[in-house]
């Protein structure tokens, strides 16, 4: 037999918040973003006085695959799940399934199973937008410098999808290189990039980790000029922002997304209806706004 | 400076190693210590600076009780230790080597090279070492680097002085120098404590000879006083008649023969042949090359041309595998790092070359091998509780017996011996000397590499004699005397 | 005498059985802290979370008995399961596409063996290079992108997600495995060969054992460990992941040391190391179980180890 | 003799030279395909990215000259970083937070020294273990997220980022290192001894090193090293980062042996560690410079090291 067969219809019953025990699952703990997804999680089951327990699969699919058996294993009502990959949780998914423990994934999606809801902001649209804001600040023939995030991670694929789809005509993209969502990495690659192509007029940055390296490479090159959109909206990425450092993030609400995906299992223990996709707003957040 | 150890007791773990031993030497005597193998000579050396604790015992210098943390608190005392096994440094100079532990500096803490360089090229002078201070020990002759570590010892003006086995690895004209050196000490009122298994020096150069056997003191005498006889009697505890048992094998067909074989740098056209039944001893002095033929034999190391012939047939032993599957066995010189695994039980090391042979359908057949490893034990007298205990707490002349029984396991034609008697005590060496006598019975053919002149003449049927890489001549044993052989060995002066 | 033979045998057996304790104690612990630790269905979702980390740890075993290390085994691992995927994807016939995906496993371990006896390179320099390259390699093949649409195989997805008996198909071939390479070391003589050569390499050479061949294949074995474990993950996975098993010749040295195998090599068994495994399971499962939040368990699992060594180390 | 002697001094100088040889070779083909790398402010900002690395490196380099490793370098960098940058945050004199820092880097790395010598485990598992607890440590210190605000201190931007006679702060701060470091190796009796102890620990001992002490004082050095890099990177971002590190150890550990130092104690130079270092750097920036996709990176960053090893060894 496989796991993940026989799969029952979800019954909701209902259950009070400070009843219910919610096992969460992230992909990392070592980025600040997902810390906030956290954090909104956590915040909002304080104040319901809800049970949960987090693990942190350090960015390793098959260690989430055994947290998820983990969680499943001491029955929690419901799984909020930050999958490392899509591809790669869809069997976690299933098992979860098999249980009958509703799953609702934050972030990132499950390519199969039944998800109960996914709380997640577009990316490739995230991906779009910062297209969209290099040419309108740097017009339309700058010559671009893309830094990746960790190579086969959704997000890395989805905003490079939305970015270069719309940079095809829109913009010139001149050098891609991958700084895997790091911070010390985008400031390296960053100032070997300026070596490369010194050309370069602006810089589109897959989250605000690499994006803030990066800027300290171009401030210590004195190339101030040239224009910087990092994605996340992390503290820090604002606090740059803020302070003139960095020119714009298309924010995602980490916290709030946190927050939704455990209100999304509050509404089904309550036998609220439950959307499918909920979409955590995006915003493009600019330098002087 | 005097020394006086009394009552002196310890044991490592279940294994009583001295017991209740009294020594002493005193300044300007040469104090020889015997022993067979495990006696406990090192070990009691060991206390007296420190390296091991003791259990029992009281320690007097100069007659008042002292004693050390450690080797070098001994040595800053005045008591030097030549160690047995060579405490070198092969990656570093020989300067880096003199100086380890007691570099020279200047007040900025830099270490004086210049200064260090001038010391150590005096005291060379002194004991007539040619040796270039830059160069790396790796790069140095056994006895080279022996001498090195005297060196070592005297230019802490050591007031106690121990020599443990320091002429195992030297040449003839080194063994003078070190006992002019060894004189010039006894004159300087140094107190020396000689440690050997070499009979013949023992009585050229010491005083005093304490006897140790199994932990305990059999007594100390006179050199004056005393023979070679009654020291072998007193160390093995029985008469020992002959050393040198008769050798009844009949000698037959050539059994294995070399021919022309070279190889650069090392040696030049050798060619010999052994019969079936036959001992042929190899003499020459220390890094003549003789190890060096026979690793090459051996496939250890290449031939760059030349052929070998087993019974007749051309065979290309290309590797010790492939020699091993020929039937010619290697017993190398150095029986700690080629000969053994010190980790493996006796049974393991004696089955290591035959391992293949003893497989049912590829799973080892241990009840075969277990049968297998207790002859050999047994046929080999090899003491120890049992086949499964570890060869690495074996005492050297047992240990060499376990190499000896894994190539005797192979049931080879032919043997060749490197030195198989080194540091072995003249009990087991007897031993040694008739499981050769049992084997050229069996046919086998036997080739011994050996620098101990006595041992050459009284095993061999037949002596070749290796100078600088070339056979320099031969001898049968009728006409071998230690005169013509040493001629020989040192090209002819 | 007698006396003293019967006390050695016992410190032999608890040197043996010292692992074992450590792990029993841990499992105590565990269960009065959350009893659901000792269900049996949590106790065999512990060993198929177990068995990936233990079949690299067992052909780590064979690597580190001769001295040597390997670091490539996680790159290994990824790269023949991108393979392996990348083949059924395109059609071929999942059983062959595995077998094929383990004689690469093969392969790249031999690569390592080659230039460890051949190049006389270290094996840690020579493992880290081709971890650096395997995963290079992988990250090429993949395009960075995991390699889905692996399709329907239902033998593909037993391996990986299956039950025999109740049983998870990882735990019975990582029993499987144990078995064969337990007679392999203990029972053959190539096993044999391994501990003489960690033991004493010039010895054995001079005694007639092949050093090269033997630790090549022992690369080899190595290699192809990982990329059993590499089809399993892959399988349980439902997709083969740019970036699995990175980090993951960490665990599996761990789980030889701790089994009380030395890095030195010559010492060591192989049953120690699946208790190592487990070990590093268990307190993964149960750190998890007890709710530890993932920074703790990170301290705890590193102060675990080193308590379990320095007892080890204690007792002899 | 004469000419043997001559010989085996030009071998020697080869093997010194060979590291450099295999460094300019590379700068050249990559000047050759983009000659933006000779530029002066490319040189510049390869030796700014170098210094971290070649920080570590020249504590690793005492470390493995005693036959030992040391796993927990980059975990080190990022605690130490992350208590300066905390320390900063909450106010404390930056000097000071600094030199405190430092302290604790020396502390953590003891403590790896005394796991070696007092608890007698291996290098390799010891420093395994508290890689994983200083880094559960610093991500408990920090909850994850990076420490920033640390304010406008001049003297501490001025490490990381700061220029002095246009030379890039950790420039010089590695080529002080460098000197400091090369007399304590080679001109004084630390370094003295820490070869011999790397040569025959054994024979060491009785020559009166007090072993367990050189090498608590080499992993604390080495832990000291770590910490001044985990500072100048915390400058450099202007924030500690809980991730900062990772992998760190490898590059420094690639960095000595492509230096010519033995993995197995006893042999090697800390200035071919200084070329190690840069043969990593000018891989890594040449191979952006050139355009080459990150994965391509890879391999050929693998490819390089086992060329280099192995042209080292055949020179022998
Ligand atoms: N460190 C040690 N641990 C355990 N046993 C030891 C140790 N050192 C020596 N022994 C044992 O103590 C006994 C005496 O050894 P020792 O080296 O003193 O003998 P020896 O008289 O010097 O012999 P040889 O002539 O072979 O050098 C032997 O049985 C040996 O195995
Ligand atoms: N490992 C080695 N490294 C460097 N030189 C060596 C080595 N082994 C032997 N030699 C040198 O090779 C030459 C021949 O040595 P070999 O050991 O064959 O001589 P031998 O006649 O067997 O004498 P011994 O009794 O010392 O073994 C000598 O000059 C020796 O110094
Ligand atoms: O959305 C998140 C964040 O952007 C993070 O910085 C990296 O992983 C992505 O999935
Ligand atoms: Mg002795
Ligand atoms: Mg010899």
């Amino acid at each position: 037999t496989l796991e993940g067969e026989n799969v029952k219809e979800l019954k909701p019953e209902k259950k009070a918040e400070n009843q219910l025990v919610v096992g969460v699952s992230l992909s990392t703990l070592n980025n600040p973003f997902f810390v906030s997804v956290k954090e909104g999680i956590s915040d909002l089951a304080k104040e319901h006085d809800t049970t949960v327990k987090i693990v942190d699969a350090q960015d390793d699919s098959v260690k989430q695959s055994n947290d998820i058996t983990d969680l499943i294993q001491q029955n929690v009502d419901v799984l909020l799940i930050n999958p490392v990959d899509s591809f790669a949780i869809a069997p976690a998914v299933e098992s979860a399934n098999q249980a009958n423990i509703p799953v609702i994934a934050i972030d990132r999606s499950s390519e199969s199973g039944k998800l109960l809801s996914l709380v997640a902001s577009n990316n490739s649209e995230g991906g779009k937008m910062a297209g969209e804001y290099l040419e309108r600040v740097s017009g339309k023939k700058a010559l671009v410098g893309e830094l990746q995030g960790v190579p086969g991670a959704s997000a890395t694929r989805e905003r490079g999808k939305g970015f270069e789809d719309y940079a095809k005509e829109h913009l010139t993209v001149v050098a891609k290189q991958t700084a895997n969502f790091d911070r010390a990495k985008g400031l390296t690659v960053m100032e070997n990039m300026l070596q490369s192509n010194p050309e370069v007029t602006a810089i589109f940055a897959q989250n605000d980790e690499m994006a803030l390296g990066a800027i300290e490479a171009i401030e210590a090159a004195g190339k101030k000029e040239i224009k910087v959109i990092g994605f996340d909206g992390t503290e820090d990425g604002l606090k740059a922002i803020k302070s003139g450092k960095l020119d714009a993030t298309v924010a995602q609400k980490p916290t709030e997304m946190g927050r939704l995906a455990l209100q999304t299992a509050y509404d089904f223990f309550n036998l609220k209806d439950v959307q499918a996709k909920v979409d955590s707003p995006l915003e493009l957040i600019e330098k002087n706004k | 400076m005097n020394i006086l150890l009394q009552g002196i007791s310890k044991a490592f773990g279940e294994n009583k190693v001295l017991v209740n031993v009294d020594f002493d030497c005193v300044g300007g005597e040469v104090h020889a210590l015997m022993g067979e193998n495990g006696a406990g000579k090192s070990t009691l050396m060991n206390i007296l600076t420190g390296l091991h604790k003791k259990d029992q015992g009281t320690i007097f210098i100069d007659g008042k009780e002292r004693y050390f943390s450690n080797p070098k608190e001994a040595e800053e005392y005045g008591i030097s230790f030549i160690h047995q096994e060579m405490n070198t440094w092969s990656e570093m100079t020989v300067l880096e080597n003199l100086f380890i532990g007691k570099e020279l500096k200047n007040k900025f803490g830099i270490i004086q090279n210049k200064k260090m360089e001038a010391l150590a090229k005096s005291i060379f002078e002194e004991l007539t070492i040619e040796l270039d201070l830059s160069a790396n020990v790796s790069d140095l002759s056994v006895g080279q680097q022996q001498m090195i570590e005297i060196a070592k010892a005297l230019m802490t003006d050591a007031k106690v002085l121990i020599m443990d086995e320091p002429t195992a690895a030297l040449t003839e004209r080194e063994i003078l120098a070190l006992f002019k050196i060894i004189e010039l000490l006894k004159q300087k009122n140094v107190a020396i404590v000689y440690i050997s298994h070499r009979m013949e020096e023992i009585f050229q150069i010491s005083d005093r000879i304490t006897v140790m056997r199994d932990g305990l003191t059999v007594g100390t005498m006179k050199v004056a006083e005393t023979d070679v006889d009654d020291v072998v009697r007193k160390m093995v505890g029985r008469e020992l008649s002959d050393y040198y048992p008769k050798k009844t094998a009949r000698i037959g067909e050539v059994r294995f023969e070399v021919k022309n074989i070279s190889s650069k740098g090392k040696f030049n056209q050798v060619s010999f042949a052994v019969r079936s039944g036959e001992i042929v001893g190899f003499s020459g002095l220390m890094g003549a090359g003789r190890t060096e033929i026979m690793r090459a034999i051996f496939g250890i190391d290449p031939i760059d041309s030349g052929k070998i012939y087993i019974e007749k047939k051309e065979v290309v032993l290309k590797n010790p595998s492939t020699a091993i599957l020929n039937g010619v066995g290697f017993l190398t010189e150095d029986r700690k790092s080629e000969g053994l695994i010190l980790d493996f039980s006796i049974e393991d090391n004696i089955s290591l070359p035959s391992i293949d042979g003893f497989t049912v359908k590829g799973i080892i057949d241990e009840k075969a091998e277990d049968e297998f490893a207790e002859l050999l034990m047994k046929r080999l007298t090899v003491k120890a509780q049992n086949k499964d205990i570890s060869v690495g707490s074996l005492s050297g002349g047992n240990q060499q017996k376990v190499v000896l029984a894994k190539w005797i396991g192979i049931g080879p034609k032919i043997l060749i011996l490197d030195e198989p008697t080194r540091g072995v005590d003249v009990g087991a060496k007897r031993e040694i000397y008739q499981l050769m006598n049992e084997l050229a019975e069996r046919g086998v053919a036997i080739v011994m590499v050996s620098s101990d002149l006595p041992e050459i003449l009284g095993v061999s049927d037949r002596i070749i004699v290796i100078h600088e890489g070339k056979i320099a001549g031969e001898y049968p044993k009728s006409e071998a005397t230690q005169e013509n052989i040493m001629k020989l060995a040192t090209g002819g002066y | 005498m007698e006396n003293s033979m019967k006390k050695n045998q016992l410190k032999e057996l608890l040197g043996k059985l010292g692992p074992v304790l450590a792990l029993l104690v841990l499992m105590v612990i565990v269960t009065i802290l959350n009893p659901n630790f000792i269900a049996p269905i949590n106790l065999l979702n512990l060993l198929r979370q177990v068995s990936v980390n233990a079949l690299i740890a067992f052909g780590m075993t064979f690597v580190i008995l001769t001295g040597g290390i390997d670091l490539s085994v996680g790159s290994t691992l990824a790269l023949s399961g991108a393979l392996v995927a990348g083949m059924i994807a395109s059609g071929l016939d999942p059983i062959l596409a595995m077998i094929i995906g383990v004689v690469i496993g093969g392969v790249l371990g031999a690569v390592n063996g080659l230039l460890i006896t051949k190049g006389k390179m270290a094996p840690f320099i020579a493992t880290l290079a081709t971890m650096t390259i395997y995963r290079g390699a992988t990250l090429v093949y993949t395009d960075g992108n995991p390699i889905t649409g692996i399709g329907d195989s239902f033998i593909f997805k037993f391996v990986g997600r299956g039950y025999l008996f109740n049983i998870p198909v990882p735990v019975i071939l990582m029993v499987m495995a144990f078995v064969l390479l337990y007679v392999l070391l203990h029972k053959m003589t190539f096993g044999r060969k391994t501990y003489a050569i960690g033991g004493n390499e010039k010895a054995s050479y001079i005694a007639g054992i092949k050093i090269d061949k033997v630790k090549t294949l022992i690369y080899a074995l190595s290699g192809m460990m990982a990329s059993v474990a590499g089809i399993i993950i892959t399988s349980r996975l439902n997709s083969a992941q740019p970036t699995a098993g990175q980090a993951y010749e960490m665990d599996a040295i761990a789980a030889v040391v701790l089994g009380g195998t030395s890095l030195s090599g010559g010492k060591g068994r192989i049953f120690g190391t699946l208790i190592g495994a487990l070990i590093i399971g268990t307190l993964n499962n149960g750190l998890n179980l007890l709710g530890v939040s993932s920074f703790y368990q990170q301290i705890v699992k590193g102060i675990v180890i080193i308590i379990a060594v320095l007892l080890d180390r204690k007792k002899k």
